[in-house]
């Protein structure tokens, strides 16, 4: 174990050895997706009729397009929660150093939770979480 | 040959005229706010790339690049309030027909 | 030339780990999934094919294979073919970064990523983008609302979710999946019961808790009963996927089993040890064993239907065995205890969803944003406390 | 060799997906566009070794900016399907604009000494971005909040209207 990792560090970091390991999950993980597609493609059979690719809308024929407006709410959770995961990313870095630092890393994060917490309670009392 | 900090600075400058290109020649307010998207994708390659490459033990970069990141997403939010709430009174999303400030 | 050999390592473990990912999670999740929904309602559940139904969803997958695909008209076509692509990809690319236990010196994990519990997370998120690809390319009323639905709920539960992780991240000190694994071992106890010394077991409760929000958070993550509103059969006839046949299907299909048992993985990292041996006296284990055959007693006694006796029999036997086993000094490989502890979470998952009802939208939007999101953060801060407070 | 390789697929899978988000004609797909140009972004900061911002990259761009992205063009008329001009009368100006920018910067980039530092970077990224937001950006780590506070309440405030 040690010895082999030697070997690669020579050559490559093992931060990219790692993400090389991903890529290569990534690209063989989607070929292996596509090819039972593939198999399908070459095996099941292949009838086209008008009535097959219509919407499926319960059995009665779709009327306009599905691609409508939504209501208003869905931006306002997404937005919501954007905030929040950028707020996420920092306590990150934080939960990585904080037995590390001790007390002034725990007060530092407390005093960005706090200000961030007056944002949830103002979401909150404007009735921003509520779906109805 | 190796992949050096110029690579990585020509790589973010056609990146970052790409995204220009998209928000100068764009109608709808998204799409310009997408190509605004790229630009900062851009500027956040070259903070990280001299990171890298000038001063490659310290973070400095990294974190302006995290900091960035923070400030695109809060724009994206505010952005597409704004999107949303012309369009809700002018019923467009088009930015060249969002002009009732025109005299 | 190391690189080569390094490629084909990644490219054999990405077959293996596809393999797992299709037929244990997919194909024996789906099948488990039956037997116990017909266990808890007093059915037999799949029977004929093969010994006790064994080959059915085998069989499922053949038929599968031999469907043919539709394509609705209207849909967008390179973006309808990629959607299950996506989302079986990113169930897959979680996999990377779970240990699943050690041979020797060696830590049996794909990568033990630096990053490793953030790249988890990362990954989970970008079936979001998956299933409203999925939702819009179809051009279909139900997918549309089932995938803007699906996408709502599950951003709404992401942010409970990297509360849960992070807690586990902040106790241990690291975001590496290994390294989190390797602090319980050193401090002698699951992160679940346990914190570091000198707090130790009276951290208990923070654990607990943790452990709970990441648990209904994962659940919701996986559009899994009480959180199945995107599929919702009964409304929106299976949401995001309804125009989806044959093999995108069973994409689908394997990307939302695959999707749950690494969820149950990483639960069972952060909070159950992991790999790693529970370390309990003797007696414990007696006690163990003995409880085991006293419940199973209790079930069969008074239990109104034939048909439960075989299942709580062979999971009695099953558990007394272990607990025999390690009351005499014996030892599992590391792995079986990583898959055991796994399979115990995912039974748990299945069970709830055959049990509880659906949540309604406005329940499940606050549940995650007025309950366990500021339950999350309050329990980071306090644990933060506590850690602080007994001298790091 | 193997590092220039990865670099010029990196940044094929950056840019050619970035044309396509400034040039589609179908708004949701030049938002989708977007996902595998930050992906190939997240992979340059893997080349960099900068593993952290990588994660945050993934999860911030292709987890939550573009479904908020996505999430609008369906609320508004993007999602309806119908098909409207997307680009406006300034296309071959704006063409011009960019390529005289981006030959304007490559020029004076080629021109420029660049300092070069020695050392390897930290061996734990997200130790060392800890220990940095912790001790000597500590303002920058609090201001964030407030920027994030403020736009959280300016955003809720623009898109609900007066209800």
């Amino acid at each position: 174990m040690l010895a082999e990792s030697a070997i690669i560090s020579a050559s490559m970091p093992k931060v990219l050895l790692d993400w090389f390991y991903v890529a290569v999950f990534a690209v063989v993980g989607t070929l292996m997706a596509v090819l039972p597609l593939a198999v399908v493609w070459l095996l099941a059979p292949r009838q086209d009729s008008p009535q097959k690719t219509i919407t499926y809308e319960s059995g009665v024929l779709p009327f306009g397009q599905a691609w409508a407006q939504f209501n208003v709410r869905y931006y306002l959770f997404a937005l919501i929660f954007v905030v929040f995961d950028v707020e996420v990313i920092y306590l990150y870095p934080w939960a990585v150093v904080f037995r590390q630092l001790g007390p002034v890393a725990f007060v530092e994060m407390l005093v960005f939770l706090l200000i961030l917490l007056v944002g949830l309670v103002y979401a909150w009392k404007k009735g921003a979480l509520e779906w109805v | 040959m190796h992949v050096g900090l110029m690579h990585y600075l020509i790589l973010s400058a056609l990146l970052f005229c790409t995204g220009l290109y998209g928000v100068v020649t764009r109608r709808n307010a998204v799409a310009i706010l997408m190509g605004i998207e790229l630009m900062l994708n851009a500027a956040n390659i070259n903070l990280v790339a001299f990171n890298r490459y000038v001063a490659p033990t310290a973070v400095g970069g990294q974190i302006f690049a995290l900091v960035i990141i923070t400030l695109a997403a809060c724009e994206a939010a505010v952005g597409l309030a704004l999107v949303l709430a012309a369009y809700r009174t002018l019923e467009t999303t088009q930015v060249d027909e969002i002009n009732i400030m025109k005299w | 030339m190391s690189w080569v050999l390094e490629l084909l390592k990644a490219i054999g473990l990405t077959v293996l780990l596809f393999t797992f990912l299709a037929v244990v999670t997919a194909m024996m999740g789906v099948y488990a999934e039956r037997k116990i929904a017909g266990w808890i309602q007093a059915r037999l559940g799949p029977k004929h094919v093969g010994p006790q139904g064994l080959l059915q969803t085998v069989a499922d997958t053949v038929k599968l294979l031999q469907k043919e695909h539709i394509t609705p008209r209207r849909a967008d076509v390179l973006m309808f073919n990629a959607a299950p692509v996506v989302v079986a990809v990113a169930a897959l690319l979680d996999w990377v970064v779970i240990p699943f236990g050690t041979l020797g010196s060696r830590v049996l994990v794909v990568r033990d990523i630096n990053i490793g519990v953030l790249y988890f997370s990362a990954m989970a998120s970008v079936t979001v983008l998956g299933i409203l690809t999925a939702g819009w390319s179809s051009n279909n009323k139900y997918a549309l609302l089932g995938g803007l639905r699906s996408a709502s709920q599950l951003i709404s539960y992401e942010l409970p979710l990297a509360l849960g992780i992070l807690w586990a991240a902040m106790v241990a000190g690291t975001l590496s999946t290994v390294g989190i694994v390797e602090a319980q071992i050193q401090q002698g106890g699951w992160f679940l019961f346990t914190l570091p010394p000198p707090i130790g077991r009276l951290g208990a409760p923070f654990g607990i808790l943790a452990a709970v929000t990441f648990l209904v958070a994962a659940t919701a993550e996986v559009n899994r009963v009480p959180f199945d509103l995107p599929e919702a059969e009964s409304e929106l006839v299976a949401g995001y996927f309804v125009e989806y046949t044959g093999m995108r299907f069973a994409l689908f299909q394997l990307g939302e089993y695959g999707e749950m048992f690494g969820m149950a993985a990483l639960a069972t990292i952060m909070f159950l040890g992991g790999w790693a041996e529970p370390h309990l006296a003797p007696y414990l284990w007696v006690a163990v064993a003995l409880g085991a055959v006293v419940v199973a007693a209790v079930i069969l006694l008074t239990a109104r239907h034939s048909l439960v006796i075989r299942p709580v029999l062979s999971l009695a036997v099953l558990t007394a065995a272990v607990g025999l086993l390690m009351s005499v000094g014996g030892h599992l490989p590391s792995i079986v205890w990583f898959l055991l502890k796994l399979f115990t979470l995912v039974f748990f998952l299945m069970w709830v969803r055959w049990t509880y009802p659906r949540l309604r939208l406005d329940q499940l939007l606050n549940l995650s944003w007025k309950v366990l999101l500021p339950l999350g953060l309050l329990n980071l801060l306090a644990t933060g406390l506590v850690l602080t407070l007994g001298g790091r | 060799m193997g590092e220039l390789g990865a670099f010029i697929v990196l940044a094929l899978v950056t840019l050619i997906p970035a044309v396509v988000v400034v040039t589609s004609h179908n708004i949701v797909r030049a938002a989708f566009s977007l996902v595998p140009s930050f992906l190939g972004v997240t992979g340059l900061y893997i080349l960099l070794q900068a593993e952290f911002v990588a994660g945050i990259q993934v999860l911030i761009y292709v987890g939550a900016i573009t479904v908020l992205l996505l999430f609008v063009i369906m609320l508004t008329e993007g999602g309806t399907g119908v098909r409207l001009r997307q680009v406006n009368e300034q296309v071959p100006l704006g063409a011009m604009a960019a390529v005289w920018l981006a030959f304007v910067i490559i020029v004076i980039l080629t021109r420029t000494v660049w300092p070069v530092g020695a050392g390897s970077p930290p061996p734990y990224n997200a130790t060392a971005i800890g220990n940095a937001f912790m001790t000597d950006y500590v303002l920058i780590f609090e201001a964030t909040s407030l920027v994030l506070l403020v736009s959280l309440i300016g955003a809720i405030v623009t898109a609900r209207g007066e209800e």
